[in-house]
C-alpha cells in the first residue's frame, strides 16, 4: 500500500503521468495514439482510487479531457463534426500535445538543472592560502635600496685615494645637473645600463659622488630605476616610470627652487 | 605583461571570486602596491578587455583539459576543481556544507521561473499542470526565487524571477548560461499537419468504451469524483 | 581518472604545501568520503608513482606556461604563482609594502644618519646638500630614528641615531651589518660653514642645468640639490 503510494507519488501531475505512459510505449509525443494513452491514463486513476489514494483534482480533469478527447476519436472522420467557432487551435487533442510537449522541455530541464546542481555540489572553488611575501627579500631584490646604491658607489670610490681627492676639488668642473643630462641620455639610448658603468670614466672621486647623487636623484625623480636581480649583485639602471610615461618634458618645464642656502 | 596572465594570476590567488569591476580596481591599484613600471601597466584598462579576457582564459583551461577551471558563477570569476575530483578534495577539505537537495516538483518549477521569468504563479500552474503553492514556498524561502514585481493583470497577481543565489547554486554566470535557453525561453511549439487526421480507424476498436461520456473540465473538482470518472457521465 | 589529475586537484585545492607522503594518505582516505569505485581507484599508489607524477605535473605547467607553477619547496609541492605578478596579488590581499614604502630621500636620509650616527640635522643637510626637515619627520614618526642626545655645539643641537627597528626593517643583525660599514662611515663630510667656501660658483652656474633638476616642486625640502653637491675634504 504505502510501496503504491511512493509509486504514486513519483507523478508530479496528470502532464507527468501522460509523459510517463508515452515514454513507455516509446512512440513520439506527436504520434502517441490518444485512444489508448486516455484508457490507460484511466485505468491508472481507477487504480488510485481502489488503493484509496488522495486523487489530485487535476489528474482528474485530465481524465474527463482524455475521456473526450477520446469518444472524438472514436467517431468516423465523416462524422466528426467541428462545433462552431471551434477552430484548429482549440482542438484539445492539439491542446493537449501542445502542452505535453512544452511540459517535457521544462522537465527535461529540470533535469538539466539536478545534475547542475549535483555538479555544483562537487565543484571546489580553490581557495588559496593567503600569499605572503618576505618584505626584505622582494625591496632588496626588486629595486635596489640605497643601501646597495651606497655599497656600489663605496667600491667605486675606494679606486680614487684620499690625496687625490684633496686636489680635485679645487678642478671640479662636474655639476649634478650635467651628471643627470649624461646620465639621461645614456638610459634612453642604451635602455639597460649596468651601474658601475656609469662610473667607468669618472676621473676623480669627486665625480664619482656627484654621478651618483645625479643617480639618486633621477631615482627620486623616477626618471630612472635602480634594480638588483640578485642580493649583491650588478645593479641595473633602468629608465623609470616617468621616462616611460614621457614626464620628462612636463618636469623639466617646472620652475626650479632658488638655489643656495 | 600580458592583460589574461595578469588576470589569470590575481584569480589564481585570490580568496574569493571577483567581479570584472573589482579585477579593474585591483589593476588601477596595483602601482600603489608597488612601485614599478609594470605594475602601472594596466592601469587604465576597460571593462569590456577584461571581460574578454575573462572569456579567453575559461576557453583556454577549458580547452587545457586539467583538473580545473575557470567559472564564472553569477558574473564573479574563480578557479575550482572539476566535479570529477570531488572524492579527494573532500578527503582535503572535508565535505562543504549544502542545503538539501531539492526535490523533483521543485526543480520543475524552478526551471519554469528561470526560463520564463518573470512569471505569476498561474502561468506557473498551467505549464505543470498541478498547483505550485507548495514548491513556491520551498523556493521563495529557500532564497532561490523572489517576487520581482506584479503583472498587469486583473488582480495584480506577483510576478517572480530567480535571484542571484539561483545562479550560485546551480554554478551559472548568468541566465544565458541555463541550458538549451534559446529554445526554452520562447517554445515555439508547431502543429504538426497530421494530427488532425490521426488514427481514425479506432472508432470501432473500442464501441465499449463508448459510454465514456466527454468531460467538460467542470467534471474532476471534487475528491469523490474519481469512480465516476471512469465509468460514466459527470454528475455535476 | 588519471593519477596526475587527482593530485592536481589535490594541490590545485590544497591551502598548505603537501608532501608526496601526505598525498599519499589523501589517496587512500577519498573512499570515506565518497563510496565509488573511482574514490578507491588510487587508494594504493605507491611513493615512487607520485613523485614521478608529481614531476610530470612540474614539467606540463613549466610548459604550459601560464601565470603560475606548480613548485616543490624543501620537499613540498604546491601551486605558487610566478613572481612577475607579485604587485596585482599584494593589490589583493591589500598589503601595502609595509606602512608606505620609504621615499628614495627618506632612505637616503636615513643611510647618512644609520652610517653616521650620531649626527645633528645640519650634518645631513650638509651631506644631502638639501633640508631634511620633512624627511626627518617621517623617519622620527615610523620610528626609524630617534634623538639620541645633543651636540656639543652652539645651540646645542640634536643628534640622532637610528632605532632597533630600523634594524628590524631592514633586516639586519646590527649596525655592523650595514653593507661596507666602515668604508662608509670614512666618506668624509664637510663642515655646513664650508658649504660657503668651497666652490660657490657652483650655486649661481648654469640655470639652464637646473632645468633638468625639477626635483623640489615634486617633493624636495626647499633647496636644490644641484648646487651643493662637491666633495670636500673631511674636517672631522
Amino acid at each position: 500500500m504505502s510501496e503504491y503510494k511512493v509509486k504514486f507519488e513519483v507523478f508530479e501531475g496528470p502532464l507527468d503521468l501522460l509523459l510517463y505512459l508515452i515514454k513507455k510505449e516509446e512512440v513520439d509525443i506527436y504520434e502517441v495514439n490518444l485512444t489508448s494513452l486516455a484508457t490507460q491514463f484511466i485505468d491508472y486513476i481507477e487504480l488510485m482510487r481502489e488503493l484509496d489514494l488522495d486523487i489530485a483534482g487535476e489528474f482528474l480533469v485530465m481524465a474527463a479531457t482524455l475521456m473526450y478527447i477520446k469518444s472524438k476519436e472514436l467517431l468516423p472522420v465523416d462524422q466528426q463534426v467541428t462545433p462552431e467557432g471551434e477552430e484548429d487551435e482549440e482542438d484539445p487533442r492539439w491542446e493537449l500535445i501542445r502542452k505535453l510537449v512544452e511540459y517535457k522541455k521544462f522537465k527535461d530541464a529540470a533535469g538539466k538543472l539536478q545534475a547542475l546542481e549535483t555538479a555544483t555540489e562537487n565543484t571546489f572553488a580553490r581557495l588559496p592560502a593567503k600569499p605572503v611575501f618576505d618584505h626584505t627579500e622582494t625591496e632588496t631584490r626588486q629595486t635596489a635600496s640605497i643601501f646597495e646604491l651606497l655599497n656600489a658607489v663605496n667600491s667605486i670610490l675606494k679606486r680614487f685615494n684620499e690625496r687625490e681627492d684633496l686636489r680635485d676639488i679645487f678642478e671640479d668642473k662636474w655639476t649634478v645637473s650635467e651628471k643627470i643630462e649624461t646620465i639621461l641620455t645614456r638610459v634612453q639610448t642604451s635602455s639597460r645600463l649596468r651601474f658601475t658603468e656609469l662610473f667607468s670614466d669618472a676621473t676623480s672621486r669627486t665625480e664619482v659622488v656627484v654621478t651618483f647623487l645625479a643617480v639618486l636623484e633621477l631615482i627620486r625623480l623616477k626618471q630612472i630605476e635602480a634594480a638588483q636581480s640578485e642580493t649583491f649583485g650588478e645593479i641595473e639602471i633602468t629608465p623609470g616610470v616617468a621616462q616611460t610615461l614621457n614626464h620628462a618634458a612636463e618636469l623639466a618645464a617646472q620652475q626650479p627652487e632658488p638655489v643656495g642656502s | 605583461m600580458e592583460l589574461k596572465f595578469v588576470i589569470e594570476s590575481i584569480l589564481f590567488s585570490a580568496q574569493k571570486p571577483l567581479s570584472p569591476a573589482e579585477i579593474r580596481d585591483l589593476l588601477k591599484k596595483a602601482v600603489e602596491f608597488e612601485d614599478s613600471p609594470q605594475a602601472g601597466e594596466h592601469q587604465k584598462t576597460r571593462l569590456e578587455d577584461i571581460e574578454s579576457a575573462l572569456a579567453t582564459l575559461r576557453d583556454e583551461h577549458e580547452q587545457a583539459g586539467r583538473s580545473y577551471r575557470l567559472l564564472n558563477i553569477a558574473g564573479a570569476w574563480q578557479f575550482a576543481s572539476q566535479p570529477e575530483f570531488a572524492p579527494w578534495i573532500k578527503a582535503l577539505v572535508g565535505q562543504k556544507p549544502r542545503p538539501p537537495k531539492l526535490s523533483a516538483p521543485a526543480l520543475e518549477t524552478l526551471a519554469i521561473v528561470a526560463y520564463r521569468q518573470p512569471i505569476t504563479r498561474a502561468e506557473m500552474e498551467q505549464i505543470r499542470g498541478v498547483a505550485v503553492d507548495g514548491v513556491m514556498g520551498t523556493l521563495v524561502e529557500r532564497g532561490l526565487i523572489e517576487q520581482s514585481g506584479k503583472a498587469e493583470a486583473p488582480g495584480r497577481p506577483g510576478l517572480y524571477s530567480t535571484t542571484p543565489l539561483f545562479l550560485e547554486y546551480f554554478g551559472l554566470g548568468g541566465l544565458d548560461d541555463l541550458p538549451d535557453a534559446e529554445e526554452l525561453r520562447r517554445i515555439p511549439v508547431k502543429k504538426p499537419e497530421e494530427l488532425l487526421t490521426v488514427d481514425p480507424g479506432l472508432a470501432t476498436t473500442a464501441p465499449e468504451q463508448l459510454q465514456l461520456a466527454p468531460q467538460e473540465s467542470s467534471g474532476g473538482q471534487g475528491s469523490s469524483a474519481a469512480g465516476k470518472v471512469t465509468e460514466g457521465p459527470s454528475q455535476n
